[in-house]
């Protein structure tokens, strides 16, 4: 029998982060291996309610994040023991059932940083962010360190827009960096990329790959992949193997959960030679990236 | 031509009769987008009832979500009766909250009896104080309060945000904007093990009784009802139009700040940005589908809510899009206000008779 | 300091501006009509959110972008008339219908939206309008940039507020639009009708509601996204109080607003590094608190707003 | 008065008109023909139905059985659309209402052209309106300034603007609800005689009014409703005033008579009170008033009557002056302050500040007494002690209603009179303050506030009497000050003026020759 799984999202799927999640189950019941339905867009106040309706009509596996309802989802998941839950948090694991994971890709979006510090030109980068939350602000802050490391004269300018879900607002926001100077912006957010390239100058893609959506553009992007964290999980509850585990490491580059692609025609030869190079030592574990949760600040 | 008289008092059975009609309408509206994702409607319906109405476990979490509605719906009805036109509850509500998590959350310390009433007070006190700011604009600037509460409800919300990103953000919260949690003496009690009610709807039903108490029989409901009705002449005769107005203004944001209480303090434990769906504008509806009446405003926030988690428990059980409840909430309200002028009024095509009958 | 003034000093700035004010624009339009025949529209919000899937899909399904501004406007007067009809002939309260309508046109519209196109995870985009290239006004030094590089539909905005203004100020028609606003019995004792006057404004000002949506998705942006309207809505019916229901001031109203939403995203990156950004972003809204209580005394209300009107009834 | 041809033609006929409201038969079978040239008086008490039949035959009600059929100019008689103002302003049917139904936010200008302009067309052709109303204005003597706000306009000014919109539809048919309620004797006068102009000219006028001596003085034929049927048609000569009226009452009605006085002490006291900015205020006005008299102010609508009834009810804060009840100084503003140092006020408009219409007659009762102890006890309202008060009062005062239960918004106007007067007048107040108290009002009614009136005098009161009825005036008043321009003229007493000095002076004539 396939696995039933059901996926419990804050935000519409078109998000780019539950994106990836859809995308990764998606293709899971494409295999047959299970069947998927989802709730989008569930308000706070209705999570738990919706929670335990999936679990109630018995559902195997739960996913979802837990991150705004943190107490109540662990609550839930620990009364249906029968149900898998494996939810996006910034905490660990509980036992019996409860697995988490999150986006860690701040390993790639170092990579990328490398390469927009060794191409920009005029030293000022644009960052356009939704909410200053942990799971972007690790991004940002690991793609700036990125960039300073092999550029140390390079300025970032931050914005954050307060919303996910505003994208002529983030093309002002972009539109603004570009008035100040900056060369390259870091597209967070939808919108961004659409003024880099009315503008004619380079954006950094984040979570889902958009090079094809603006040709000439995307500098660099750093992708992540649900697909071996889902796999595994749906695997493990076939198997009734399911553990309370951390999934986040198999957001983790060495585990393909993480990819750093760099539009090479639009990148110095050697910037990519010398990401390439950290890329490896990264996947090797002889390289760490940080993990910096704070919130990024304009440094200009 | 269609005309309308209005009609004078209204038999219990016409009432009885038009809610079910309109019932029946909202149903049938609904089927439409049903039938367009393609379900069938009748497995649809009996899903939506059970969805609400069909285990202890629907039920409570019914009557979870119509609390905050009930709060919110009289803090509409107070403010709507004086024709003071409260659009902030949501500003109100997120204000009564972070009042309720800054007490709640260590700043004093002691038992139950002590931290859950300075709880209660804080939250109330801060929706009403909330609501001061667009009242004393009306009453001393003229400013039109539709508007001010309005923009306000963005402002206190990123206030809200920027507080929980900062000073009152919990360090053991890994960086999320979110406050630390209210402490056991200060939470409000379950109503029952293992569901999510809470003493909020206590709360709540207590509020919708108090407001009909003060609106039916005290001197300032007399007051209040005066200044709604005709302001000109209830200043010509003396009542103090603007100290009412402000009585007002406190009462609607303090019960749109116990919704806010009863929110963190009795179902989430800790206060996040997102922690009401709207329920300030759901609110104005609840109180304009109560006809502004404060036990019907129980009756009407019980409606929108089994609609909604009907609906949306309907959407999972189907497998269809979960937008659907919002859409089925829509057209119940729709239907349900139309159907609210078959009690007011007698409709007639031009050229027909009218029925003689006594009312006046 | 001298950073703050080059901001006001550079053509990208009032572009901007103009940019952002667009989509106000429209809807202040839209509320002001509505609302100077005396029927407050609280709908706005959801006509914006219709008007923006509806024009967007009409465009994605092949309609052309003009055929989408149309469809936009379509969408908008469907909902402008279930408004109408509940609260002009029906006497219903005028804020709930709004929100109910508001509740209705989102819900609807996300709802078509995800059962059209249930498996996308990435929106699709269309071929959004492009600034025009005026012959010699886009090249003007200054004007050309902040102005003239728009793209139609803020042309159509400008021009919707001047040609509300003449209709208004001088036609029959617009001298009905006032009448009824203020005193029903006026425009019904001359011989005109008040269901009709009210209803007609109030579905064309939701039509023309809808066009900021759809400039949202046409032509700021090239997809439709869940909540992309993000209060715009709202904001017109504060701008609406603010311009006390004139268009030019509505023009400026909206001009103001959006020079000071182009001006915090500017100055977030000037000096955001001390002070939180939510400061930033509440900026304009306290602005707009500000600038009514500036205005306040000297608002001329519709007198009608609000009041429905029954025939013969006292 | 030259009566119309006899064999004139009939340009408008009401044929049996019923109309009900709920279980009130507000019209009974009315049949009326209008001759051309002929000039109509309705009359009736309040209540008895006139303004409906005037609102049937202009659309705006419809008929619940009956027809309207109107002159198409070549003598026959066609059915008038139901319920459609549009189709009875295209047969020629003008009507000046009894409310205003002006939009304030348009110019006078923009008022009268309202609606006679097609919607469509592109552009309002102000320019042939104006000289069109210029000369209307002149051949009629309704002056008004075209480019002014209504919103800044006297009531006076309103009630002309208000027929000029009829005049300029070249309507055949005019006709008017109570023009003259707010018009001064001298400007009734005038719109009489404009009148008599038009009907010479062919128009069929009909007109209601509770004024019996202008009625009788400017009308060819009477008309009279009772309980919404029609009691008597006939010509005006072959009617006197008394008989009239009590066509319309259905009883004797009497007479009322002042009496002679006997004044005390300076009661109440203004000194140099000014107020308000606009064309609407007053400056250093000074009063006294005594105890046991009726001071009278007379004045021309929009010269400061309501501005000096504000400041007294405590509505308005002055800004200069101030006031003295007894010894107690009266500064800031404040309606309660004045209510309770003795000061009853009725007030012009008895909708708008009289009574709270959505509330039930015993609350409209209490309304200023809420927080007085036999109405509350902490905090709480008394509803059994309100009732019973009320129904003392609906009593005493004959006020006529479906019971204390009852929203005050389904009485009518002299009802809504009688609830403020209860209320004032119960507490035995020591200055009554009456602006235009008679307003609207019907025989009846208008008799039982002069005698509510008289008895507050009798019983020691001091009554400030704010009214542009000349004949109210010196019936009632012990001594008179005129109001003109915001400035009030010295008391004299009643014996020593005459109408036309009073005019003269309500004109401005003798102040400003004096200043
Ligand atoms: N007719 C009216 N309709 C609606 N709102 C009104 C009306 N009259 C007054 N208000 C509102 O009431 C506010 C308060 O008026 P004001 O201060 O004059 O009251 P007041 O009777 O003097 O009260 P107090 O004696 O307590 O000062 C006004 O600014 C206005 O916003
Ligand atoms: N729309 C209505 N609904 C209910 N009752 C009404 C309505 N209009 C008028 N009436 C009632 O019909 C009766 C006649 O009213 P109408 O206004 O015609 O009297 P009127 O003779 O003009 O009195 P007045 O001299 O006070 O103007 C009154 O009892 C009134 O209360
Ligand atoms: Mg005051
Ligand atoms: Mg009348």
């Amino acid at each position: 029998d396939p696995v039933k799984v059901a996926a419990i999202y804050t935000v519409p799927v078109e998000q780019q982060w539950v994106s990836r999640i859809d995308k990764a189950l998606k293709a899971a019941q494409e295999r047959g291996e299970i069947t998927y339905t989802f709730s989008e867009n569930v308000a706070n106040t209705d999570y738990e309610r919706v929670m335990r309706e999936y679990a109630e009509q018995g559902m195997d596996l739960v996913v979802g994040e837990a991150f705004a309802v943190e107490r109540a989802a662990r609550k839930v998941a620990a009364e249906y023991p029968e149900t898998a839950f494996l939810m996006g948090s910034s905490f660990g694991p509980a036992q019996p059932n409860f697995a988490v994971f999150d986006n860690w890709i701040h390993e790639p979006s170092y990579l990328s940083g490398m390469i927009a510090g060794a191409t920009t030109k005029s030293n000022i980068i644009g960052m356009v962010g939704g909410y200053a939350i942990p799971e972007v602000n690790r991004l940002m802050n690991a793609f700036m360190e990125g960039a300073t490391a092999v550029n140390p004269d390079v300025k970032f300018l931050v914005t954050f827009i307060n919303s996910w879900y505003d994208p002529p607002k983030a093309k002002e926001s972009a539109f603004a960096m570009i008035d100040k100077g900056a060369d390259i912006l870091y597209a967070e957010r939808f919108g961004v990329s659409d003024a880099a390239k009315e503008k004619g100058i380079l954006a950094i893609g984040n979570v889902i790959d958009t090079s094809g959506d603006y040709p000439g553009t995307i500098l660099s992007s750093a992708l992540w992949h649900m697909e071996p964290t889902i796999d595994r999980a749906i695997e493990a509850v076939k198997s009734d193997a399911f553990e309370p585990a951390d999934y986040g490491p198999f957001s983790f580059m060495s585990y393909g959960g993480g990819s750093f692609v760099v539009d090479e025609s639009l990148a110095p030869a050697e910037a990519v030679a010398a990401a390439k190079a950290k890329e490896e030592e990264i996947k090797g574990g002889l390289f760490r990236v940080n993990v910096n949760d704070t919130e990024p600040k304009s440094t200009m | 031509m269609i005309r309308f008289e209005p009609r004078g008092p209204v038999a219990v059975s016409r009432t009885i009769g038009v809610s079910v009609t309109a019932a029946v309408a909202a149903l049938v509206l609904a089927a439409i987008p049903m039938l367009f994702a393609g379900l069938s409607v009748l497995d649809a319906y009996v899903l939506m009832i059970k969805g609400a109405w069909g285990s202890m476990f629907a039920f409570t979490e019914m009557l979870t979500r119509a609390s905050p509605l009930i709060l919110t719906g009289l803090a509409a009805a107070v403010a709507f009766r004086a024709k003071l036109w409260n659009i902030g509850a949501e500003g109100q509500l997120y204000a009564g909250a972070l009042a309720a998590v800054a007490v709640g959350t260590g700043l004093i310390s002691g038992p139950s009896f002590v931290l859950v009433p300075a709880v209660i007070v804080a939250g109330a006190l801060a929706g009403g104080l909330v609501m001061l700011v667009p009242t004393l604009l009306k009453t001393r600037l003229g400013v039109d309060e539709v508007v001010t509460t309005l923009l306000l409800n963005f402002v206190i919300l990123l206030f809200v945000q920027m507080m929980l990103e900062g000073p009152m953000q919990d360090p053991m919260g890994m960086g999320w904007p979110q406050s630390e949690p209210i402490l056991d003496e200060a939470a409000l009690p379950k109503l029952m093990d293992r569901m999510r009610i809470h003493w909020g709807l206590v709360i709540a039903l207590a509020a919708s009784l108090g407001v009909y108490f003060l609106l039916k029989r005290t001197v300032w409901g007399f007051e209040i009802r005066a200044v709604g009705e005709n302001a000109a002449a209830a200043r010509h005769a003396g009542i103090p139009v603007t100290a009412t107005f402000i009585r007002v203004g406190l009462l609607s944001g303090a019960l749109a700040g116990l919704a806010g209480v009863g929110e963190v303090a009795g179902l989430k434990g800790y206060l996040t940005a997102d922690l009401s769906p709207g329920f300030g504008y759901s609110g104005i509806v609840v109180a304009m589908l109560a006809g502004l009446s404060p036990i019907g405003v129980v009756f009407a926030a019980l409606f929108i809510a089994s609609i909604f988690v009907g609906a949306d428990s309907m959407s999972r059980a189907t497998g269809v899009s979960n937008y659907l409840a919002d859409l089925i909430v829509a057209i119940s309200l729709l239907s349900v206000l139309v159907s609210g002028l078959f009690l007011r009024f007698r409709i007639r095509l031009a050229g027909t008779r009218p029925a003689r009958e006594s009312a006046k | 300091m001298s950073d703050i003034l080059e901001i006001f000093m550079s053509a990208s700035f009032w572009a901007a501006a103009i940019r952002i004010a667009t989509p106000l624009i429209f809807g202040v339009v839209g509320a002001l009509i509505c609302e100077r025949s005396g029927v407050l529209n609280l709908g706005i919000e959801g006509i914006f959110t219709a008007g923006a899937m509806a024009g967007w899909m009409a465009v994605w399904l092949g309609a052309g972008l003009w055929g989408g501004v149309l469809v936009a406007a379509l969408a908008g007067g469907f909902f402008g008339l279930i408004h109408a009809v509940l609260t002009v002939p029906l006497g219903l309260s005028q804020h709930v219908s709004g929100i109910g309508v508001t509740l209705f046109a989102t819900s609807l519209s996300y709802f078509i939206y995800r059962t059209a196109l249930p498996d996308v995870s990435s929106p699709p985009r269309i071929e959004a309008f492009q600034p025009l290239d005026i012959p010699v006004l886009s090249d003007l030094p200054f004007l050309g940039p902040a102005l003239f590089q728009q793209t139609p539909l803020t042309f159509l905005a400008l021009f919707l507020v001047a040609a509300t203004a003449y209709v208004l100020y001088r036609t029959p028609l617009g001298l009905a639009i006032q009448a009824v606003g203020d005193n029903p019995a006026a425009v019904e004792s001359q011989g005109l009708s008040v269901y009709g006057l009210r209803m007609g404004t109030v579905v064309a000002g939701s039509a023309i509601m809808a066009l900021g949506g759809a400039f949202l998705t046409m032509s700021a942006f090239d997809a439709f996204f869940f909540g992309m309207v993000n209060g715009r809505g709202w904001i017109c019916i504060a701008l609406t109080v603010f311009a006390s229901w004139r268009p030019g001031k509505a023009l400026l109203g909206a001009l103001l607003f959006g020079a000071f939403d182009a001006f915090q995203v500017r100055l977030q990156t000037e000096v955001g590094s001390f002070i939180p950004g939510q400061v930033f972003l509440m900026m304009p809204y306290l602005l707009s608190i500000a600038a009514l209580i500036v205005v306040a005394r000297r608002a001329d209300y519709p007198r009608a707003l609000l009041v429905p009107y029954f025939r013969g009834q006292r | 008065m030259a009566l119309p041809a006899k064999d004139a033609p009939v340009l408008l006929r009401l044929d049996g008109i019923t109309k009900r409201f709920g279980a009130l038969t507000a019209n009974d079978a009315v049949c009326l023909d209008l001759k051309q040239g002929e000039i109509l008086a309705l009359l009736g008490e309040n209540g008895a139905g006139k303004t409906t039949l005037m609102n049937i035959l202009f659309g705006h009600y419809v008929a619940d059985e009956g027809s309207v059929l109107v002159s198409r100019g070549d003598g026959d008689l066609s059915p008038l659309e139901p319920g459609s103002p549009h189709a009875a302003l295209e047969a020629g049917v003008g009507m000046v209402h009894q409310h205003f139904t002006l939009a304030e936010n348009l110019s006078v200008l923009d008022n009268i052209l309202l609606g006679t302009e097609k919607l469509s067309t592109l552009k309002s052709r102000r320019a042939p309106a104006r000289r069109k109303l210029e000369d209307l204005m002149t051949r009629s003597g309704l002056a008004v300034s075209l480019d002014m706000r209504v919103s800044q306009l006297s009531v006076g000014e309103k009630q002309r603007v208000e027929i000029l919109k009829a005049l300029y539809r070249n309507a055949k048919v005019l006709v008017l609800d109570e023009p003259t309620a707010v018009l001064t004797p001298q400007e009734s006068d005038t719109l009489f005689a404009i009148l008599k102009k038009l009907a010479d000219a062919g128009l069929g006028i009909i007109f209601i009014s509770h004024k019996l001596a202008e009625v009788m003085a400017a009308s060819h034929r009477i008309a009279v409703l009772r309980g919404g049927a029609k009691v008597a048609d006939l010509p005006t000569s072959e009617c006197d005033q008394r008989q009239l009226a009590e066509l319309m009452v259905g009883h004797e009605v009497s007479e009322t008579v002042r009496g002679t006085g006997a004044p005390g002490d300076t009661l109440f006291i203004l000194t140099g009170v000014s107020a308000g900015e606009s064309r609407e205020s007053i400056r250093d006005v000074n009063l006294d008033l005594r105890s046991g008299e009726i001071l009278g102010i007379a004045g021309v609508s929009g010269n400061g009557q309501t501005m000096l009834a504000r400041v007294i009810s405590g509505l308005e804060t002055p800004f200069a002056g101030s006031m003295r009840l007894g010894e107690r100084t009266l500064t800031q503003a404040n309606a309660r302050t004045m209510i309770d140092a003795g000061l009853a006020r009725i007030p012009e408009d008895r909708h708008r500040d009289g009574i709270v219409g959505a509330m039930t007659v015993s609350e409209n009762l209490a309304i200023e007494a809420i927080r007085k102890p036999d109405c509350q006890r902490f905090g709480l309202l008394r509803f059994a002690a309100m009732r019973e008060k009320a129904r003392a009062m609906i009593d005493a005062y004959d006020i006529r209603c479906q019971g204390e239960d009852s929203p005050a918004r389904l009485l009518s106007g002299g009802n809504i009179q009688k609830i403020v007067l209860a209320r004032t007048l119960e507490t035995e107040p020591k200055v009554v303050l009456a602006a235009q108290p008679s307003r609207g009002l019907d025989v009846g009614a208008t008799s039982e506030v002069y005698r509510r009136l008289l008895a507050a005098r009798a019983r020691g009161a001091g009554v400030l009497l704010i009214s542009e009825d000349l004949d109210e005036l010196m019936r009632l008043s012990d001594r008179i000050a005129v109001i003109h321009r915001g400035h009030l003229s010295d008391a004299e007493p009643t014996e020593t003026l005459d109408r036309g000095t009073l005019g003269l002076r309500m004109a401005g004539h003798t102040m400003e020759a004096a200043e």
